[in-house]
């Protein structure tokens, strides 16, 4: 088990590492903008200058697709902050006490396809960074919520609780030095489960057209627009096509590795 | 007034629409039709929305008007056997063909040409051209077959306005519900409507002119190019006008079934500007912008390199065009210089607004790239066409649009008040009374070469470029328009070639 | 009294250590044999393999013989058959081992289905018949009561129903009473116990519970590390435990510890 | 009690929809752009905007329009739409026609495969089937809808010419070419799902085989094959069905998204246009009715739950 997990979380981290260290450099280079624009050099082929050629703009397509990847993480990673902090924080107040209201709101969630506050939210903003990131928030939110309040549960009907309460402790003390220590190694996994979900969300969202405003690259978006090219310039599919199921199948492998590691040592622990 | 809105092109890059597969596809004696479409329209009443689309499916196939306009925009009767102007311009009488019915079976009489006409020019009137119709002073009927039309003014357009779709003559028993149901006096009634995906015309069995000879036609409605080419290489589709994508031409290269025809329509791309307030109030600045972009790389860009420098508005198609020097070229440097010149400081901040169109969009993002060059900092900022049409166009609330109006012979709105780019010229207003005023053909040109070239020195928006139309369409079939003088693409004397 | 089980140097390897070694005892029809010894000791193990449902991965050697059957060697197809016919099964922990999503006349029923080709009615009349025998009256529990509608002594019913379904020769409980209180355990050992006077079914009991072991057994096995250290009539083991292991229960026992195992816990390292 | 508790969720549920309601009545009037100005093009005069927003009741006050909305939706009275003028009910019936055959060829090939594959890995587990089994489904759940629509589309439409790439023909022109409108975007949307159901199946089905009550079963005489699809799938399928039920607005979702790859004039299409549009009427009744749908159907999977668990049954009430 520790042997596959172990895999699992090399294959994950080779997978980001490949797509995530070359962007984070070109990004600290470009700032995340769009590589410069080049008429005369449309479509050209792969060479020294261009690696992966470049796109109907003359744009390096390397460059484009690696900034655009970066841009997708980044919002992908503040969406799973922001749901992260949110969701746990509702978590452990509807762990603590019946809190329906809260997970009342967290069935609405489930039960508002995430597309659909997208586009009430982008249509509502206008199309924005912003907006996108808060959609993809919003709808990461009551997993989170639910996940929270239920590992939080676990820990607060364990012998010690009662002790510690019995020793007149609040139960903002208790869930700061108990059963959040506790339940962070899950938040840890369920964020980089989570950041799998998002990528694929921005894609999505971008690719339809409610995601961040061009100029600055985003993966689906690249995809759309590229997408006529599928027959003339299979490489302007492929490549952001491949960048985005790396990300989204590394995030997702580093984050089953993570747990099967965490329950190896949780069993080794235990008995 | 003289005011003429503009259609907005469609060729959008937008949200996939469908089609039907599998028409019958006999060999020999084909009478079907299947057209596929880039937009959909939002209704089918041309006098109730200005939608490109709305013409595309209706004009000359369902709605007449007394004129029409043939393929090469030439003016032409339609429902008037001829007509008369009187010398001063301001009379015209027509007289009507005998014998014409509305699907509905009304009988086509002056009456009917009265209310259509009247009715588009009351001030609560939705139709297009409102102030077109307000100028009409009244209309008398000496019989049933006789119109006569008085003009509050000359109006050398008058005719021309005419053969627009939303002049179309309407029966007063049907119009409510031309949205849906649209009833006209055209070879073709409205068959059926799955909203999203395809309509389809039948053959008017009473039809008063030249029986045509298709049974029925299907426009289906497919934005994405893609599928749009996927469904004539399998010949779900006979043909597409405006094909929507100049990268996917060459899948038809060769194709011994279908056949790229290119041909003409009014498109004139623009970048506009906000003449009303700073920094574009300043002759300087829009100079400068207009320095600060390569349009030939433009072109390269967004058309493939397939298209002709505008230096004013109008295209070259036009009888009227004139061909004017590229008065303000790409000269970074120079832009740079006026730009400082103007006060206009390194690091200033525009928003660039666009609407989902495939050329908008490209165009958008070169052209910021290219100001950025010059010290401008460009914020890109994409809208729906709801909101297009409300802020920029409705209100006048923006920086800089890309948008190319599409409709013939439009210079005039230049000298419309308030138009959204906020234009002010007294010289070209003085041009343009004049123009209305005249009725002489060379005169007129005259005027219009002057008008253009008034508008290429103001620059009052960056001429962008305009751009042939392709229709990709199956190569037995004759009689359909190829070029686009007017938003349509009537279908009666469309046929199949053994 | 004829012998019905033969169990001849059984020794089972699980993947990474040895489990069993050398067990080797006869069982007799009528007779209660209990297995007895500390947990750990591998007395489970030999049920399950008296069952063949150990895991995958475990090896058996030796040789186990029901009657003319040779059970070592069985194919999967064979076994079915054996099981839950021949050779009934109750394991310890009533709580878990019922399927929680069927009723409790169906799971008894599916002892008939699998065996016999009684109608669905017949069925129906035999499993009422059977629950009424493990002392569930109709009155107190439906057929159609899920598990966790029933109490932990109503569910050990039912599994010993199921058990008991086809009058198997040979029974193995694995400390399947050991959950329950005093009077219930009583009962439950009374109803088995008849059976095996009226019908000759054998019963092979493991159990750590020395008393229990005194009062139903006929024969004991003490194992001990995964070997048998002892084994006699229970009188014989009971009153002269020949083996210092043997001894040392006994006196735990007296002093009515018996539940406290004698050595630390081993940590188990088997694979999960 | 139990009659409670069958009550207690749809009344919870009941209120869900109202404050959803309230959701989108709220996101639906913070959009910009005048869906009058839209309706009536670009030269409308002051005047006649003035009289379609009386005739659109966009004078009056939030609240009355809210209520006014809301009664008329429960009287099943859907509006009209602003774009097209004609009923929004006939308007989203028509788009059911496809919308509706997809979801359900979609779930029902996505819970079919997932639950197959997932039972198969479960009972070779362990072996390189499992591992590569489930190395796929990772690779699968990590592809994006819409790029899986357009490999799709590529390989078995453009290149192979096997299925339509894209459009409806309807069913009025019989059932086989409606299917094979809709084939590749079942697929499409299916395997992202058909890859999550079937690796939660497998952790389900591993967990339930090591209880004891498998033992039991096979104690009894049930095969290793018997036990494993009459004892364990059945316990095993419970939390799937669960998993189902949450990840059914993420199907719709995918619906959305996959409509519009594949051109399918369904009510995601539908949607997107009106969104686009300002289509207030359109946008609002057809998200109420997606959400509300969802809720109902998130209803019946927990009445299914609940029959297939009967322990949740005592727990409620």
């Amino acid at each position: 088990m520790t042997a596959r997990s172990n895999r699992t979380l090399r294959v994950g981290s080779i997978l980001l590492g490949i797509v995530l260290l070359p962007a984070t450099v070109i990004t600290l280079f470009n700032g995340g903008h769009a590589p410069p624009i080049d008429v005369l050099h449309r479509y050209a082929p792969p060479s020294p200058l261009h690696p992966l050629g470049t796109d109907p703009f003359g744009r390096d397509l390397m460059v484009h697709v690696l900034t655009g990847a970066f841009n997708s993480v980044t919002i992908a990673a503040i969406s799973v902050c922001l749901a992260t902090i949110v969701g746990t924080a509702l978590g452990l107040i509807a762990a603590a006490r019946p809190a329906r209201t809260i997970m009342g709101l967290a069935d609405l969630g489930l039960a508002f396809p995430p597309v659909l506050i997208a586009a009430l939210f982008v249509t509502a903003l206008g199309a924005s960074a912003t907006g996108e990131t808060l959609a993809i928030a919003l709808f990461g939110l009551p997993a989170q919520i639910r996940i929270t309040r239920q590992a939080a549960r676990s820990i607060l009907i364990q012998d010690y609780i009662a002790a510690s309460r019995l020793a007149g402790r609040g139960p903002f003390y208790i869930m700061r030095r108990h059963v959040l220590p506790n339940i962070l190694p899950l938040l840890t996994i369920q964020a980089t489960s989570s950041l799998a979900l998002a990528i694929l969300s921005d894609a999505g969202l971008s690719y339809l057209g409610l995601g961040a405003p061009p100029p600055r690259p985003d993966l689906g978006r690249a995809l759309a627009s590229y997408q006529i090219h599928i027959f003339d310039h299979p490489l302007l599919v492929a490549i952001p096509g491949i960048t985005i199921i790396f990300l989204v199948l590394g995030f997702n492998m580093f984050g089953d590795g993570l747990r099967d590691a965490l329950d190896a040592a949780y069993e080794e622990h235990t008995l | 007034m003289k005011t003429v809105p503009i259609l907005l092109t469609v060729l959008a890059v937008g949200f996939p629409v469908s089609h039907i597969p599998g028409t019958a596809r006999a060999a020999d004696t084909r009478d079907t039709l299947s057209i596929g479409l880039a937009i959909e329209p939002p209704g089918l009443d041309p006098t109730r929305g200005s939608s490109e689309a709305i013409g595309m499916v209706t004009y000359g196939n369902i709605y007449e008007g007394l004129m029409r306009l043939d393929e090469q925009g030439a003016l032409k009767p339609l429902l008037a056997q001829e007509w008369h102007i009187s010398p001063d311009g301001l009379i015209y009488d027509f007289t009507l063909h005998d014998g014409v019915h509305f699907h509905d079976s009304t009988l086509l009489t002056c009456d009917s040409v009265k209310f259509s006409l009247l009715r588009a020019g009351t001030t609560d009137s939705t139709n297009p051209h409102r102030t077109v119709f307000s100028q009409i002073a009244n209309i008398s009927c000496p019989d049933s077959l006789h119109v006569s039309i008085r003009l509050q003014h000359p109006y050398g357009s008058f005719l021309y306005q005419l053969a627009w779709n939303d002049a179309a003559i309407l029966s007063p028993t049907s119009v409510t519900q031309n949205i849906s149901h649209p009833i006209g006096t055209g070879p073709f009634v409205f068959g059926e409507w799955r909203r999203g995906d395809h309509l389809t015309l039948t053959r008017n069995p009473d039809y008063w002119g030249a029986r045509p000879t298709l049974q029925s036609v299907t426009f289906r409605f497919m934005p994405d190019p893609l599928s749009a080419s996927n469904a004539l290489l399998a010949g779900e589709l006979d043909a597409y006008p405006s094909f929507p994508s100049r990268e996917i031409l060459s899948r038809f290269a060769g194709n011994t079934q279908l056949q790229v025809v290119r041909g003409s329509f009014p498109f004139k791309a623009i970048l506009a500007l906000n003449n009303a307030q700073r920094p574009f109030s300043d002759f300087r600045v829009r100079q400068a912008i207009a320095q600060a972009i390569d349009r030939k790389a433009l072109i390269q860009a967004v058309a493939d390199g397939d298209g002709t420098l505008l230096q004013s508005h109008m295209a070259p198609d036009d009888p009227d065009y004139a061909a004017l020097p590229d008065r303000y070229p790409y000269d970074p440097d120079h832009a740079r210089a006026l730009l400082k010149e103007a006060g206009v400081a390194p690091g200033t901040h525009l928003t660039l607004t666009f609407p989902p169109i495939g050329y908008a969009r490209d165009s958008s993002e070169l052209i910021a790239a290219y100001l950025e060059q010059v010290g401008l900092i460009v914020t890109l900022q994409p809208v729906e066409w709801p909101t297009w049409l409300g802020q920029v166009y409705g209100q006048g609330q923006f920086d800089m649009t890309v948008i190319a109006h599409t409709e013939p012979h439009d210079i005039a709105i230049y000298d419309r008040t308030p138009v959204y780019f906020h234009y002010h010229s007294p010289v070209f207003h003085g041009l343009v009374e004049q123009y209305e005023a005249t009725a002489d053909k060379v005169r007129r040109h005259q005027l219009s070469a002057q008008m253009q070239e008034q508008l290429a020195q103001d620059e009052p928006n960056v001429f962008l470029f305009a751009i042939p139309r392709e229709t990709v369409m199956n190569r037995r079939l004759k009689g359909l328009w190829t070029n686009q003088p007017i938003a349509g693409c009537p279908v009666a004397g469309v046929s199949w070639a053994p | 009294m004829r012998s019905l089980l033969h169990v001849l140097n059984l020794s089972v390897q699980s993947p990474n250590r040895p489990i069993l070694h050398d067990v080797s005892f006869t069982l007799e029809s009528g007779q209660v044999l209990a297995i007895t010894g500390e947990s750990g000791s591998g007395k489970s193990t030999l049920a399950l393999s008296l069952t063949g449902l150990l895991p995958p991965g475990f090896q058996t050697n030796g040789s186990i013989r029901l009657e003319k059957t040779e059970l070592s060697t069985l194919s999967e197809r064979d076994w079915c058959q054996i099981r839950g016919k021949r050779l009934g099964m109750v394991f310890q922990e009533p709580m878990t081992a019922l399927n929680p999503t069927r009723r409790i006349g169906t799971q008894i029923g599916d002892t008939f289905r699998l065996h016999t080709t009684l109608s669905r009615r017949e069925i129906d009349t035999e499993t009422r018949t059977l629950m009424e025998q493990v002392g569930l009256s109709e009155a107190d529990v439906s057929k159609r009561a899920y598990p966790h509608q029933l109490s932990g002594g109503q569910r050990q019913r039912v599994l010993l129903a199921m058990a008991l379904a086809c009058q198997p020769e040979l029974l193995i409980a694995d400390e399947f009473s050991t959950a329950l209180d005093a009077r219930t355990q009583a009962a439950m050992m009374a109803l088995v116990t008849r059976r095996c006077e009226t019908q000759g079914m054998a019963v092979l009991m493991i159990s750590h519970d020395l008393g229990l072991v005194r009062r139903h057994a006929d024969h004991v096995l003490v194992m001990k590390d995964g070997a048998c250290v002892e084994q006699g009539t229970t009188a014989s083991v009971f009153n002269a435990p020949r083996h210092p292991y043997t001894q040392a229960l006994l006196t735990m026992s007296l002093h009515g510890a018996a539940r406290t195992p004698l050595t630390p816990l081993p940590v188990f390292t088997a694979p999960l | 009690m139990t009659g409670m508790a069958v009550f207690r969720i749809p009344l919870e549920r009941l209120l869900l929809l109202v404050v959803a309601s309230l959701v989108i009545f709220a996101a639906m009037n913070l959009l910009p752009g005048d869906p009058a100005a839209v309706m009536l093009g670009l030269d409308a005069s002051p005047e006649s905007l003035a009289a379609l927003h009386q005739k659109l009741g966009l004078e009056s006050s939030p609240p009355a329009r809210y209520l006014h909305w809301i009664s008329a939706f429960i009287r099943g009275d859907l509006g009209r739409s602003y774009i097209y003028d004609v009923p929004v009910r006939s308007l989203i019936g028509e788009r059911l026609q496809s919308s509706l055959p997809l979801i359900l060829l979609a779930m029902l090939l996505s819970l079919g495969t997932g639950i197959t594959l997932g039972v198969m890995a479960a009972a070779k587990r362990g072996t390189l089937l499992d591992t590569s089994l489930m190395g796929f489904l990772q690779l699968f759940k990590s592809i994006p809808d819409f790029l899986l629509a357009m490999m799709m589309t590529f390989l078995f439409s453009l290149t192979l010419h096997w299925l339509p790439s894209s459009g409806f023909p309807g069913w009025h022109d019989g059932i086989l070419p409606a299917l094979r409108a809709l084939t590749l975007p079942a697929i499409a949307l299916a395997i992202p799902q058909a890859a999550i159901t079937a690796r939660f199946m497998r952790s389900s089905l591993i967990e339930t085989l090591s209880q004891d009550f498998i033992c039991t079963a096979r104690a009894q005489g049930y095969s290793r094959r018997g036990v494993l699809w009459h004892i364990a799938v059945p316990n095993a399928l419970i939390p799937v069905l669960t998993l189902t039920g949450i990840q059914l607005p993420v199907l719709v979702t995918g619906t959305i998204i996959v409509e519009s790859v594949f051109s399918l004039p369904g009510c995601g299409k539908l949607l997107l246009e009106a969104v686009n549009q300002r289509d207030i009427p359109v946008v609002q009744n057809l998200v109420m009715l997606i959400v509300a749908s969802v809720i109902v159907l998130n209803i019946v999977m927990t009445i299914l739950i609940r029959w297939f668990d009967p322990r949740l049954e005592t727990d409620l009430s």
